[in-house]
């Protein structure tokens, strides 16, 4: 009976020396797999040209009805994206979102992807509405910013080839 | 020395003392969080107040982690709204933490914590001199139990009621073998005075002669500090934190500052009572050493008990009784009497003893 | 369907010549629709047969086919543990005030899945110990699993109609 | 017996009739001497928001009445009018412990519905995951079931080793609770490189941590003393209470969906169920505690026979097509937008697939009316079943006892109200 309660005091003594587990959070950040599903981003291609063509299926797959897509006309003049549509209206309520990757799985294009950031947070209802500015990535080095003058007839393909994801 | 030298002395000593042990009381916290957190695998507070030591290329290392904790904690405490519910009963609600804080000051003045020292000629209390120290303990901490008991009665809540009745029959069950154990030490030092039981353990600790009585003191203290595995009338997962559980900021934080002093002071007894007290190596040639002994043993104390905390479930009301009654009540008794017969049969040489 | 649900069959048909209103196979289960007078007898064959014990009562669901005439359904999932195969047991209810017989005197756990059955579909079990509102408040209005119940939306902010959402949000008075 | 409550400026006393009729409580009242005692729902041993009544004789339970619905969802009513696939990350929501397993049940169901079998590397990935979803939901269970009887370090230590597995999780599915990663007609995506060695390490350094806990628990007198002849029920009261799971093989009977019924091919492993005939507190608890071996054993037998091939079936009306095709095939893009706008759909019927949840028989009614919605969706969920139990377990003991027998019998609150 004894024996059985210094096993368990035993136990917990043999975790003192031991390294907690304990991430010392804002200074230690737990890094995530590279699967995991946080904050969404609207992707560009390398030439800068946004991958986003406005076909809303992404809303259409929503559970939550989070995604709020609006298409505007693409011209060779101005030029957002491949194709003929661009999303001129692109909003993502956070405080819907349940993060399940849907709108991931059904872009057509690769466009909207949940990136690694989980440091999400609003004081109101008005700064969880994710506008298309929010979402969308930077311009890469290599691209120019949209929306682009182009030639004629030189961006007539929405889906691009694409490899199935890891 | 006048009466009014020695009371002006107490006075200043008394207050002295009470403001290292709330300090005390405050590390004591901390001592438990950051203790409790190593034994389960975390860190514990680590936040308020560090010592940075920058380090190259990496973070810097934050020595001491956490040391002022308490005085976030107490800050806290004291700025909380000080709110009292609307059907207690009111002069029982704010006279119950008082009735458990005070005691648990009031067992500080009797307890020796080194030999002569600071002026006193034979050796360092509050409160000198009181030949029966140790009914004055016992006596003072069956008042705080009242503290409990009202601040059940008081809240008008259910739980705290629950909480404040097992308080009572717990206290009741306990202090008896609690008692009758500490009656052994008495006996072979052969006086209730503290300082004498300490003296009288220079040939050894009272621990090696009365095992027994040592382990069955030590299990009574912790179901009369209400410690885990006998936490029943504040059991957080039962009665969602017992008899305090209507009480909030310092009143709240009075429940909490008895329970933490008197672990330091019942630490202190059984140090004194089994563990020598204040002697130690050198004790003798440089008496100033006893405070830090006393100090050590404390600590030692105070970290068996949290340790004892991290490992054991609780028992339930009726076990608990059973075990005070029907374990160690018997034990306390039969303990009393062999120490009794070995005394007398030691004193008229039968046998052999080193007393 | 397996050999042993076809002794079922055959044993419910033998006792109770009439109470079989159809039977049901689709993917491997069987359906015993049974008459709503006949449950009781029927439930207790299958329950006390010594060859069939389907002694544990797995679910009760109240299913809605709304237009549809009788409109409700009950099924009664029974499993026999020593021969572990289901059978589910329908009756159809028309009046859903009128349910069929509460099983809490076959089993304990009975009356509270029938509970639930009350408390979201509104079917009234005869001889229920004591219907009450179980999830939802005792003050509700309506049972909110049958089909003409509206299932309500909440309109999605975004910075088009934001203003116009956030008026109407029930904010917390000062 | 009245109850005051403090009115805008008097205090109104209640007799229990005018409260059983304002509040209602389903619940006798034995004696007007005794003490009514609210337990819940913000009670940190009500396991969520149960809100339990308890008629309280000195500490002696006299009655308890359970109260839920503080989290009810609507769920089943949700998920009327949402495709099959998209209602799917609703079924998460439920068991929040273990949310592979109510995935599992809810798309076995589908796929019965559909009449389609998963193919074989599917059904292996989905019985690894939904076992390491079962110990991590049994560590939940032995943590605060431990932490309700004040053994405070085991919780954390089995949150440390939960952590893992929420690790591995996030690992294949991308989210640590809410995975959705079996879908209809198969999973998400096939499981990454970095799962099988992550698994294999968490069983090398896992038993261990077993022999941890039981060190703590196992043979502790308090312990003993706290579960052992408390909360017991008979094997036919179990049976007639509808209990399932570890909580019906504590008293003695020998049912487990998976080697009744098996589903995903569970009838390939060779494990044993464990059983223990007292049906108190510490047999449900040496049950549970035996199921972490025996889902070790099921996790390596299936890691060392994990077939290859595809991980969805090859029918384009009810898994999209895969990424690679969308860019070169037209059909491709067709059923990518249809399944994810309509769906597809699901002929007229009804099914009712039963698996085994960590906490007990877990079944999926679902009726399909030959559109893309489901007609009528209900989950037989063990918590809510075996929530009734605890009424007649704790009858007679404790308050302490009732907190151990809500450990014991394993609720999830997310289960219970849907």
């Amino acid at each position: 009976m004894i024996l059985e309660i210094l096993k368990g005091l035993g136990t917990t003594a043999k975790h003192l020396v031991r390294p907690p587990v304990t991430i010392q959070y804002p200074e230690v950040k737990r890094p995530v797999r590279y699967r995991f599903k946080g904050r969404h981003e609207l992707k560009r291609y390398d030439n800068g040209l946004e991958k986003c063509i406005g076909c809303a299926l992404c809303a259409a797959a929503c559970p939550a009805d989070a995604i709020f897509v609006e298409a505007s006309e693409n011209t060779d003049a101005q030029r957002y994206s491949p194709g003929e549509r661009y999303a001129s209206t692109y909003e993502i309520n956070m405080l819907r979102c349940i993060f399940c990757g849907y709108c991931e799985d059904a872009c057509p294009t690769e466009a909207i992807v949940l990136e690694h950031d989980y440091e999400l947070s609003f004081v109101d209802r008005a700064s969880a509405i994710y506008t298309k500015e929010m979402l969308i990535v930077p311009v890469p080095d290599s691209g120019t910013s949209t929306p682009q003058q182009v030639e004629a007839g030189s961006f007539d393909r929405a889906i691009p080839d694409m490899e199935d994801p890891k | 020395m006048t009466l009014g030298q020695i009371a002006l002395r107490a006075l200043i000593a008394g207050f002295i003392m009470s403001l290292v042990v709330i300090t005390g009381f405050a590390y004591t916290t901390l001592l438990e969080r950051r203790l409790l957190a190593r034994l389960q695998a975390r860190i514990g507070p680590n936040r308020a107040g560090y010592i940075p030591l920058p380090r190259k290329g990496k973070r810097e290392r934050r020595l001491l982690g956490g040391i002022m904790q308490p005085a976030a904690d107490a800050v806290k405490l004291f700025f909380k709204e000080d709110a009292t519910p609307a059907m207690v009963d009111r002069v029982v609600y704010n006279l119950a933490p008082m009735l458990t804080v005070i005691p648990a000051i009031l067992i500080l003045a009797v307890i020796p914590w080194a030999g002569p020292i600071l002026g006193y000629e034979e050796y360092f209390a509050i409160a000198p001199g009181i030949d029966v120290g140790i009914l004055f303990i016992l006596a003072i901490t069956s008042i705080g139990v009242y503290g409990v008991v009202l601040a059940g009665w008081g809240s008008n809540s259910k739980y705290a009621i629950l909480g404040g009745i097992r308080a009572s029959a717990q206290m009741i069950s306990y202090e008896l073998s609690l008692a009758l154990v500490i009656l052994a030490p008495v006996m072979l030092a052969g006086s209730m005075n503290l300082n004498d039981i300490v003296v009288a353990q220079e040939g050894g600790w009272y621990v090696l002669f009365l095992p027994v009585a040592a382990i069955v003191f030590i299990i009574g203290v912790f179901a009369e500090l209400q410690r885990a595995p006998f936490d029943l009338l504040e059991a957080e997962q039962e009665l969602s934190s017992g008899y305090n559980v209507e009480y909030g900021g310092m009143r709240f934080g009075m429940f909490f500052m008895a329970e933490y002093m008197k672990m330091i002071s019942f630490s202190a007894i059984a140090a004194v009572l089994f563990f020598g007290g204040y002697r130690g190596p050198f004790v003798d040639q440089f008496p100033a050493l006893g405070l830090l002994y006393m100090f050590i043993k404390i600590v030692i104390g105070l970290i068996i008990m949290i340790w004892v905390r991290a490992s054991l479930p609780r028992l339930r009301y009726d076990q608990l009784m059973g075990f005070g009654w029907k374990v160690l009540l018997p034990i306390a008794v039969l303990n009393f009497l062999i120490t009794a017969v070995i005394i007398v049969l030691a004193s008229e040489g039968i046998i052999a003893f080193p007393i | 369907m397996n050999a042993f649900h076809d002794l079922t069959l055959d044993k419910v048909r033998a006792t109770f010549p009439d109470a079989i209103a159809d039977v049901v196979d689709f993917r491997g289960e069987r359906t015993v629709i049974i008459e709503t007078d006949s449950l009781i007898p029927v439930i207790t064959l299958l329950r006390d047969d010594a060859e069939l014990r389907y002694n544990f009562l797995e679910d009760i669901v109240a299913d809605d086919y709304y237009e549809a005439f009788p409109r409700f359904a009950v099924n009664y999932h029974l499993y026999s543990l020593d021969n572990k195969v289901r059978i589910r047991v329908r009756v159809l209810v028309d009046d859903p005030d009128e349910g069929p017989q509460s099983l809490h005197p076959m089993w304990k756990i009975a009356s509270w899945l029938e509970l639930e059955v009350w408390d979201l579909m509104g079917i009234r079990f005869q001889n229920h110990p004591g219907l009450r509102r179980l999830f939802l408040p005792e003050d509700w209005q309506g049972h909110p699993l049958r089909k003409d119940y509206p299932l309500g939306y909440e309109e999605v902010q975004f910075s088009f109609n934001y203003e116009e959402i956030d008026a109407r949000k029930p904010y917390a008075q000062d | 017996m009245t109850v005051m409550t403090p009115g805008n400026d008097a205090v109104q006393e209640w007799t229990v009739e005018e409260l059983r009729a304002k509040y209602g409580s389903g619940m006798e009242i034995a004696s007007e001497e005794n003490l009514l005692l609210s337990m819940g729902p913000q009670h940190p041993s009500t396991h969520g928001v149960l809100r339990l009544l308890v008629e309280l004789e000195g500490e002696t339970i006299v009655n308890a009445a359970p109260d839920i619905g503080f989290l009810h969802t609507g769920i089943e009513k949700n998920m009327e009018s949402k495709t099959f696939t998209k209602a799917l990350v609703m079924t998460d929501r439920m068991d929040y412990l273990s949310p592979m397993s109510n995935n599992l049940g809810y798309v076995l169901a589908v796929e019965k519905l559909l009449g389609v079998e998963a193919t074989p590397r599917a059904q292996t990935i989905r019985v690894i995951l939904t076992e390491l979803a079962r110990i991590s939901s049994h560590l939940v269970w032995l943590g605060t079931h431990a932490l309700d009887l004040a053994a405070m370090s085991v919780f954390l230590y089995c949150f440390r080793e939960r952590e893992y597995l929420l690790d591995v999780f996030e690992m294949v599915a991308g989210q640590r609770m809410m995975v959705s990663y079996f879908r209809p007609g198969g999973l998400w995506r096939d499981v990454p490189e970095e799962f099988e060695p992550a698994v294999r390490q968490f069983l090398d350094f896992f038993p261990a941590k077993i022999a941890d806990y039981e060190a703590l628990l196992k043979n502790n007198p308090i312990w003993l003393q706290r579960t052992k002849d408390v909360g017991v029920v008979s094997a036919e009261d179990a049976i007639s209470l509808g209990m399932t799971g570890a909580s019906l093989r504590g008293s003695g009977v020998d049912w487990d969906i998976r080697k009744a019924t098996p589903y995903c091919g569970y009838e390939n492993y060779d494990f044993d169920v464990p059983l223990r005939t007292e049906g108190d507190v510490y047999a449900r608890y040496r049950c549970r505690m035996e199921e972490f071996h025996q889902s070790l054993r099921i996790i390596e037998q299936a890691l060392d026979k994990l077939p290859g091939g595809p991980v969805n079936i090859d029918d384009r009306k009810i898994v999209p097509p895969p990424r690679s095709e969308l860019g070169r095939s037209m059909e491709a893009v067709i059923h990518h937008f249809k399944l994810w706008t309509e769906g597809f759909n699901a002929p007229e019927g009804y099914v009712y697939q039963a698996i085994e949840s960590p906490r007990g028989e877990f079944a999926c009614y679902l009726r399909g009316d030959g559109g893309p919605k489901p007609a009528r969706v209900h989950f037989r969920t063990p918590s809510y079943v075996n929530l009734a139990s605890i009424v007649p377990l704790s009858q007679g003991s404790f308050v302490a006892d009732l907190v151990a027998v809500i450990g014991s019998v394993d609720i999830v609150l997310g289960e219970i109200d849907r």
